[in-house]
């Protein structure tokens, strides 16, 4: 498995109105959490392209996590509805492609749930620990590396 | 037509008229009845006040069976039973867990895909000109309180059947008779049956309040579609008329019963003399008629 | 999630976990509004209204809840389960503390286990019930040996009654289901 | 060539205790493109903004970014600094180091590292940032008001008050709504016609208010400032400009039995008629469905008693069309009718209580027109079966309210106080009569409300019992009432002449239609949302269409009126502007990529998306792309993800942006 | 019933189109190709049968053929991607008139032993009997069979780890050129600019790295998710013999287990991007 001393790059895409203002709530609150995670902030989760998972991928990132309104309190009125149709079918391409997708991580995170948001990112920083570095795509970067 | 038959345990005793009239009626109609073989008891009450994986298993034996002896649905006369069954059929479509509990019990695949049709509903199936085409005698001015108990209508998100608290569709059957049912209060209401034997009193009591609302609405008889209302409303009068002298009979009918006489069918043959409370008073305005035809 | 999943940390299960497990009923979702028992038809043989026994529940005072008769009294007509307004099946919640009350012996109402028990005998026995052994053996167990008999002899005539009772063919199915029950 | 500023900020200890900012400021200047860093004790204070600006002149910077607290706090500070200072606002951005680091992490070595991680990120990020101006919009001074019941008329009030035009839609042939039905209003017993009667006729004579009654929205295009808004005038089957609401024509019509939907169907009126005697406007109107000429060909008594000529029946529906810059929606709700199965199968009915079947078992509204005086009984409370006076009286709350099993799981909210009304004014008109009700808590969080209800339980002994009834069913001409008194524990059963049962308040049946035309947000059941429950109750998500009264949830008078007044001043506030500024984050199509596939028209919920037609010198079709309203487009950015081939994006926060956010990792 | 010349020839007559897009024989034996006709004088070398294995509808969204009134030979897999052309605002129902092809299936491949298989895609096939067309032709049942090797593969495929399933597509990937073949095929990439040719930013890397390799594959399934109506015409084409059709089987299995949507059969219907329902399952969104 992984050596101790790993520690996790992990992604947030979070949009502005839930998640984000979520983490801000954390934060006033004096809530404390693992401090792996770097976060994205978009307008919406309708904004996140599921490419961008793999962007971040690319960048290095071992886990990613995506969060937004829970359904029905979108500020755009349905941004997350086609977000989360969109990811239904990418988490299904990952499976099939072999990318583990236990690395992607998705959340409804509230603007008033500090707390769970403290919980997501702890769980997920874990469970990325504890997979360790995401040597698969590593490999593919690597590649690129020697040729570009 | 054929249709699977569970008479269940009460037609093979107490309410041996119903089965008999059943048997007649629906022949008479052009339905062959097949009965379930070597059915056992649904558990009734005692199964699920005490045992609720007993109250389970014990119906889902018997729909095993049905699919075993290749029956797509099965009557079931007695409202207890019906309710039973399409309860237990219920619980194992919501609760996979429960299924599985059940088929280690019963050793078998549990199958929840039987249908299960009740007394009114089986009449709904039938051609209501095929009906009025058979009638022999039309029951006309007998007026009559349609009770459909507890156990047709309720829990009605599971029975799915009729209205839980305004039913309608036993008055329509009784209807093709003739026979005119009357508005009345207590439709619905519980006699109290599973307190049969052992608390008796609330059985008087409850039994007394409905039968007073027919009487009251002018009644002269009461429609059930269930062998332990009918044990309650109809032997149960004895004890209460010791109560209360004023009592007047109300002769308590099964809705096989009553479309028997309306097809002409002699009353011996419909166990109408099986009754404690006499029916004669009642009926023996049509039985000219009906002789006649005969 | 129900609210009262949490308390299985708890060290010891409540009755109201034993019912939510039982049955999936949270009895916190009953608001007291009473229309149970305004509704019930035997709430007037009852000392503790259907929706009292709920609150003794929910205040954790599970002996008296067990202990009370109004769960013996409960006819299962459903009638407050069709015209409750929180969808709480207060039937089956009745049943289940029947069950609960079976379990740890608590039982006020023997008379009534007794018919139940009497009943269930002859169906492990037969595979159907045997009114005329259902009635000896409830007589025998509650000594209430007069009742009906102006009724008995009439139903017998009446072929309502047999003596004998009519045994189904593969008893050993039954009594498989009703040995497995009684484990669980 | 891109220069950029880096300023730390350690505001005080919150930042600085966990996140070592000198260091920070140092590994920042390293960073490509930056040219000048520095770390302050409080960035936001007069000092540190002036530092920004300093720096941006001295160091010519021409982009900034502040590692301080979460955006939402201070982006607008910042960036205000930096305009002060020349440079574009929008080349100003937060890596928040505050509430998404110093407050979170306890390690210094973890949380300096995370902060310029931050800092990096946005600095890749904000190279990609290009200056843009705010987007102004023209406004168009003039308010649409969707119904004419009491919250309608004020906020139509209110707007022409202030001196600008309202347009005032009604469906029904008469302004006033539920108010004017209803006998006298809780908790001061004033009569409800004579407060609101002088309203309507204000709203009817005042020069700015333009009044279209017996009128539907038909549709509604536009945005913000800029409505196009259609309005069906309804058949009348007369001609206003000709009617004197002489009210012969009224009086003549054969027809008479028609129930009248003023009186809930307790009393009958003609074919031609006017709701009620104080109807705003005062002139009748066909129901072509009951009127004898509609159905048959013949009768036109109507048209024959009329000195003015003004029936017309072959007037067909007028579709009207004005330009508004606001909309103020105030539907208002309808009464729950229990009666009525629904074959939606969450609502099953209430078949134990007999409503439908048996006359004296009313709902609230037909007890406030039996109760009032201008009602089919003059005021004297009689049941509707014989028309006798009852003498007890049961009134039973939370029907279908609070009733997730047959009705609807939320608070009717009103229920409790017009109950205590209903049985207040029994108990004044009926002496000797006994008022009972049933309820399960009472709710009296009103200015005056708790006091009333005390009142008629103590004053007037109203006897209130807490508990759900089960059944009510008639037994020789009463209604037995079957309760339990949970206090007690005793069962209770009385056998009432009337029962009155307070149904639930629901939404408009059309109200989901409505909303769609508007493109507002709603409620499971009906209600309409507004944006934020707390700081923003009377505004809709959608710029510009506020919302007033019971359309949005149960309301009483008071707080209909309130929240029509402030719906009103929301509008005023637009209006008090020439243009309308917004944030220009909105979505860009790049016409000569786009394939026309138009995923983007079905993702958004504003309906920004528009067709446009690319010509070639000649005049030809070239192709259909799309093209984004930007006055509509509220920039969620939801087109951007789904468009294959990345021909629209979202300025502010465009791929670019993001790509090398995440690069910068 | 008309043979599909004399069919052709009344497109001309009776003015019904433009010009009309079918099939005809290739130099090489028992292969056919695509042909544009242009007036009745041309119809007599149409041929079709079981070799007409293009899917002539990416014909359809070509500039040139804009605008026209085209006449088009599809079989039931190529009208489902006519179906979808027409819900994405493409082309215009009026602007295309379909000769359908009552079909049985086609050959697997042209040559070799797959050219006496039937393809995998008709096996399975639904729309034997075109479900949109404005006349239809039979074609003659050769009585082709063949196995679905690609159903079990993917079976197979499901059933391995991911580690395993990883290695298999990076080595499946690594053959990847980038010839785009398989967006050339596709008559559903139509884009003007495709985004793996966006720059500015990049989102594919343009070389054949392993990494590029695999966002393109990626990006390319999941933009046909829920579009790809399965003619399987990118792998046929595809010259490093990637078994694309796997990906975007998957895909199509994906929509119809989690969405019951089955694409290209209604053009009235909502797309499946686009829309969205309540219902939508979130079980793995925390």
């Amino acid at each position: 498995m992984s050596d101790s001393s790993f520690e996790p790059k992990i992604v947030a895409f979070v949009c502005n109105w839930c998640t984000y203002t979520g983490a801000d709530l954390a934060g006033t609150s004096r809530m404390k959490y693992q401090s792996n995670v770097r976060m994205i902030r978009l307008p919406c989760t309708g904004r996140i392209d599921p490419m961008f998972i793999i962007k971040a991928f690319e960048s290095g990132a071992d886990g990613v996590l995506v969060s937004g309104c829970h359904p029905g309190d979108c500020h755009y009125t349905a941004g997350n509805y086609h977000a989360r149709r969109r990811w239904i079918l990418f988490r299904q391409l990952l499976k099939f492609v072999g990318i583990d997708e236990s690395r992607v991580f998705f959340s409804w995170v509230s603007a008033s749930e500090g707390k769970k948001w403290v919980d997501v990112i702890n769980e997920v920083t874990d469970t990325v620990r504890s997979k360790g570095p995401f040597t698969n795509y590593q490999k593919l970067n690597k590649e690129f590396t020697i040729n570009g | 037509m054929d249709i699977g038959y569970y008479p269940g345990c009460s037609l093979t005793g107490t309410a041996k008229e119903y089965d008999q009239s059943i048997r007649r009626v629906f022949s008479e109609l052009g339905i062959n009845l097949v009965e379930l073989d070597d059915w056992s008891c649904c558990g009734a009450t005692s199964a699920h006040a005490t045992n609720h994986l007993l109250s389970v298993a014990l119906p889902a034996r018997n729909l095993s069976l049905a699919k075993k002896q290749g029956l797509k649905e099965i009557f079931i006369p007695c409202a207890a039973c019906y309710n039973r069954f399409v309860v237990a059929k219920y619980e194992m479509e919501k609760n996979p867990g429960l299924k599985k509990r059940v088929e280690e019990m019963i050793e078998e695949k549990a199958d929840t895909d039987i249908g299960i049709v009740n007394m009114v509903e089986m009449f709904q199936r039938i051609d209501k000109e095929l009906i009025l085409a058979k009638r022999q005698k039309e029951l006309k001015g007998f007026k009559v309180a349609a009770y459909y108990g507890c156990l047709l209508v309720r829990p009605n998100s599971i029975t799915q059947f009729d209205d839980a608290e305004m039913p309608t569709s036993m008055e329509e059957i009784i209807k093709l008779t003739g026979a005119e049912p009357v508005d009345w209060n207590f439709k619905v209401e519980c006699c109290g049956a599973s307190h049969s034997i052992t608390n008796m009193n609330v059985v008087l009591t409850l039994s007394k309040r409905i039968i007073d609302d027919a009487a009251e609405n002018g009644a002269e008889a009461i429609i059930v579609a269930c062998p332990m209302c009918h044990s309650n409303l109809d032997m149960r009068q004895r004890n209460i008329s010791k109560q209360d002298s004023q009592h007047k009979n109300m002769p308590i009918l099964y809705l096989s019963e009553l479309i028997g006489l309306s097809l002409g069918l002699d009353k011996e043959s419909l166990g109408l003399g099986l009754h404690f409370t006499d029916t004669e008073p009642v009926l023996s305005r049509f039985s000219t008629a009906i002789v006649a035809k005969e | 999630m129900s609210s009262h999943s949490n308390a299985k940390h708890k060290e010891r299960m409540t009755l109201a976990d034993e019912i939510e497990e039982l049955t999936g009923i949270n009895p916190l979702k009953c608001y007291q509004c009473g229309k149970c028992s305004a509704g019930c038809p035997v709430r007037i043989f009852m000392k503790v209204s259907p929706n009292k026994v709920v609150r003794l529940v929910q205040l954790g005072l599970d002996d008296e809840a067990l202990k009370s008769e109004t769960i013996w009294m409960c006819a299962g007509c459903l009638t407050c389960s069709t015209r409750c307004p929180q969808n709480f099946d207060l039937a089956k919640f009745m049943d289940a503390l029947k069950e609960i009350a079976i379990k740890k012996g608590v039982i006020t109402r023997k008379d009534i286990l007794k018919f139940h028990k009497a009943f269930l005998k002859q169906i492990e026995a037969n595979g159907k019930a045997f009114e005329f052994g259902l009635i000896r053996d409830y007589k025998l167990a509650t000594f209430n040996l007069f009742q009906d008999m102006d009724i008995a002899p009439e139903m017998f005539f009446k072929g309502k009654i047999k003596l004998f009772p009519h045994k189904i063919k593969n008893r050993d199915a039954i009594k498989k289901i009703f040995d497995k029950a009684n484990k669980e | 060539m891109m220069r950029i500023g880096v300023f730390v900020c350690h505001c005080g200890e919150n930042i600085g205790k966990t996140v070592d900012c000198p260091t920070v400021a140092k590994e920042a200047i390293k960073l490509p493109n930056v040219v000048y860093s520095i770390d302050y004790k409080y960035m936001c204070s007069d000092p540190g903004q002036n530092m920004i600006k300093q720096a941006i002149a001295e160091h010519k910077l021409n982009a900034v970014v502040v590692a301080s607290c979460s955006p939402h706090m201070h982006e607008k500070t910042f960036r205000k600094a930096c305009a002060q200072a020349g440079l574009n606002p929008y080349m100003c951005e937060i890596a928040n180091v505050r509430e998404h680091c110093s407050w979170v992490h306890d390690n210094v070595e973890e949380a300096t590292k995370k902060a310029v991680d931050l800092i990096r990120m946005t600095v890749e990020r904000i190279k990609f940032n290009f200056p843009l101006s705010e987007i102004k919009v023209p406004i168009t001074k003039k308010a649409l008001v969707i119904g004419g019941g009491i919250s309608g008329i004020q906020a139509a009030l209110d707007i022409a008050g202030a001196g600008f035009k309202v347009i005032l839609v009604e469906k029904e042939p008469s302004i006033g709504g539920h108010m004017s039905q209803l006998s006298e209003t809780f908790p001061t017993l004033d009569c409800s016609q004579c407060i609101l009667t002088p309203r309507m006729v204000e709203a009817y004579q005042h020069p700015n208010i333009k009044l279209y009654t017996y009128s539907e929205v038909d549709n509604v295009d536009g945005f913000i400032g800029n409505f196009k808004v259609t309005i069906r005038k309804k058949a009348r089957s007369v001609k206003e400009n000709l009617c004197t609401g002489c009210g012969l024509c009224v009086q003549k019509c054969p027809i008479k039995k028609a129930p009248s939907e003023f009186d809930e169907g307790l009393a009958n009126r003609p074919a031609i008629y006017v709701p009620f005697p104080q109807a705003v406007p005062n002139i009748p109107v066909i129901d072509r469905t009951v009127c004898t000429f509609f159905k048959t060909g013949k009768c036109q008594m109507c048209k024959k008693v009329c000195g003015r000529d003004a029936i017309d029946f072959e007037q067909k529906d007028e579709l009207i069309t004005e330009d508004v810059g606001a909309i103020i929606v105030a539907t208002g709700y309808k009464l729950y009718k229990i009666d009525k199965k629904s074959k939606d199968a969450a609502v099953k009915g209430y078949g134990e209580y007999g409503y439908g079947k048996y006359k004296d078992v009313i709902d609230g509204l037909q007890f406030e027109r039996i109760a009032s005086a201008s009602g089919p009984t003059a005021g004297e409370i009689l049941r509707p079966s014989d028309k006798k006076q009852p003498k007890k009286v049961v009134f039973i709350q939370c029907v279908g309210s609070r009733d997730p099993s047959k009705g609807f799981e939320y608070c009717s909210k009103i229920c409790c106080m017009y109950t205590a009304k209903h049985a207040m004014l029994y108990k004044h008109k009926v002496h000797d009569g006994e008022a009972y009700v049933f309820y399960m808590d009472i709710r009296a969080g009103g200015k005056g409300y708790d006091e009333f209800v005390r009142r008629a339980i103590e004053e007037d002994h109203v006897k209130y019992i807490r508990g759900r009834v089960s059944r009510v069913y008639e037994k020789k001409g009463k209604y037995i009432v079957k309760g339990e008194d949970t206090i007690s524990g005793v069962p209770v059963e009385i056998e009432a002449d009337m029962v009155v049962l307070a149904t639930a308040i629901v939404a408009q049946p059309e109200a989901a239609k409505l909303a769609q035309t508007l493109g507002i947000p709603y409620d499971k059941y009906g209600f309409y949302a507004e944006v934020h429950p707390k700081l923003r109750p009377v505004e809709s998500s959608s710029g510009g269409i506020f919302l007033a009264g019971a359309c949005q949830s149960p309301r009483d008078i008071p707080e209909s009126v309130a929240m029509a007044s402030a719906a009103a001043s929301k509008a005023l506030v637009l209006f008090g502007n020439e243009m309308l500024e917004r944030e220009p984050i909105v979505a860009k199509v790049n016409e000569n990529t786009c394939v026309g596939c138009f995923y983007c028209k079905k993702v958004c919920a504003y309906n920004a998306i528009e067709l446009k037609e690319i010509k070639d010198k000649k005049g030809n079709l070239v192709k259909v792309v799309a093209s984004v309203n930007t006055g509509l487009c509220q920039g969620c950015g939801t087109c951007n993800a789904t468009c294959p081939s990345k021909s629209i994006e979202l300025i502010g926060f465009n791929d670019e942006q993001i790509f090398y956010q995440i690069k910068a990792l | 019933m008309a043979d599909i010349i004399s069919i052709a020839r009344g497109v001309f007559e009776n003015k019904k189109a433009d010009i009309l897009i079918g099939y005809t024989k290739a130099t090489s034996e028992g292969r056919t190709r695509p042909v544009i006709v242009r007036s009745a004088d041309e119809v007599q070398n149409l041929v079709l049968n079981s070799s007409c294995l293009n899917n002539l509808a990416t014909y359809l969204t070509r500039k040139e053929n804009k605008g026209k009134k085209v006449a088009i030979v599809a079989k039931g897999c190529d009208i489902k991607s006519i179906v979808q052309l027409i819900a994405e605002s493409q082309i215009k129902r009026e602007n295309v008139y379909i000769i359908g092809v009552k079909c049985n299936g086609v050959k697997r491949s042209f040559e070799g032993e797959d050219s006496k298989k039937i393809a995998e895609k008709c096996l399975n096939c639904n729309v034997r009997t075109p479900h949109l067309a404005d006349e239809t032709v039979d074609m003659s049942d050769e009585g082709l069979t063949g196995k679905d090797e690609k159903a079990e593969l993917i079976e197979k495929l499901d059933s391995m780890s991911a580690e395993e399933r990883f290695a298999f597509w990076e080595e499946q990937f690594e053959k990847c050129i980038k010839c785009y073949a398989c967006r050339q095929a596709c008559p559903l990439c139509y884009c003007e600019r495709c985004i793996a040719d966006k720059s500015m930013p990049r989102w594919v890397e343009s070389s054949p790295t392993k990494r590029g390799n695999f966002a393109w594959n990626i990006v390319r399934a999941f933009h046909l998710s829920g579009r790809c109506i399965g003619c399987n015409e990118c792998e046929r084409v595809c010259p490093a013999g990637i078994p694309l059709s796997l990906l975007n089987r998957k895909m199509v299995m994906v929509a119809k287990s989690e969405f019951g949507y089955e694409s290209g059969m209604s053009a009235d219907a909502p797309t499946l991007i686009g829309t969205y329902d309540l219902k939508d399952k979130e079980e793995f969104i925390k």
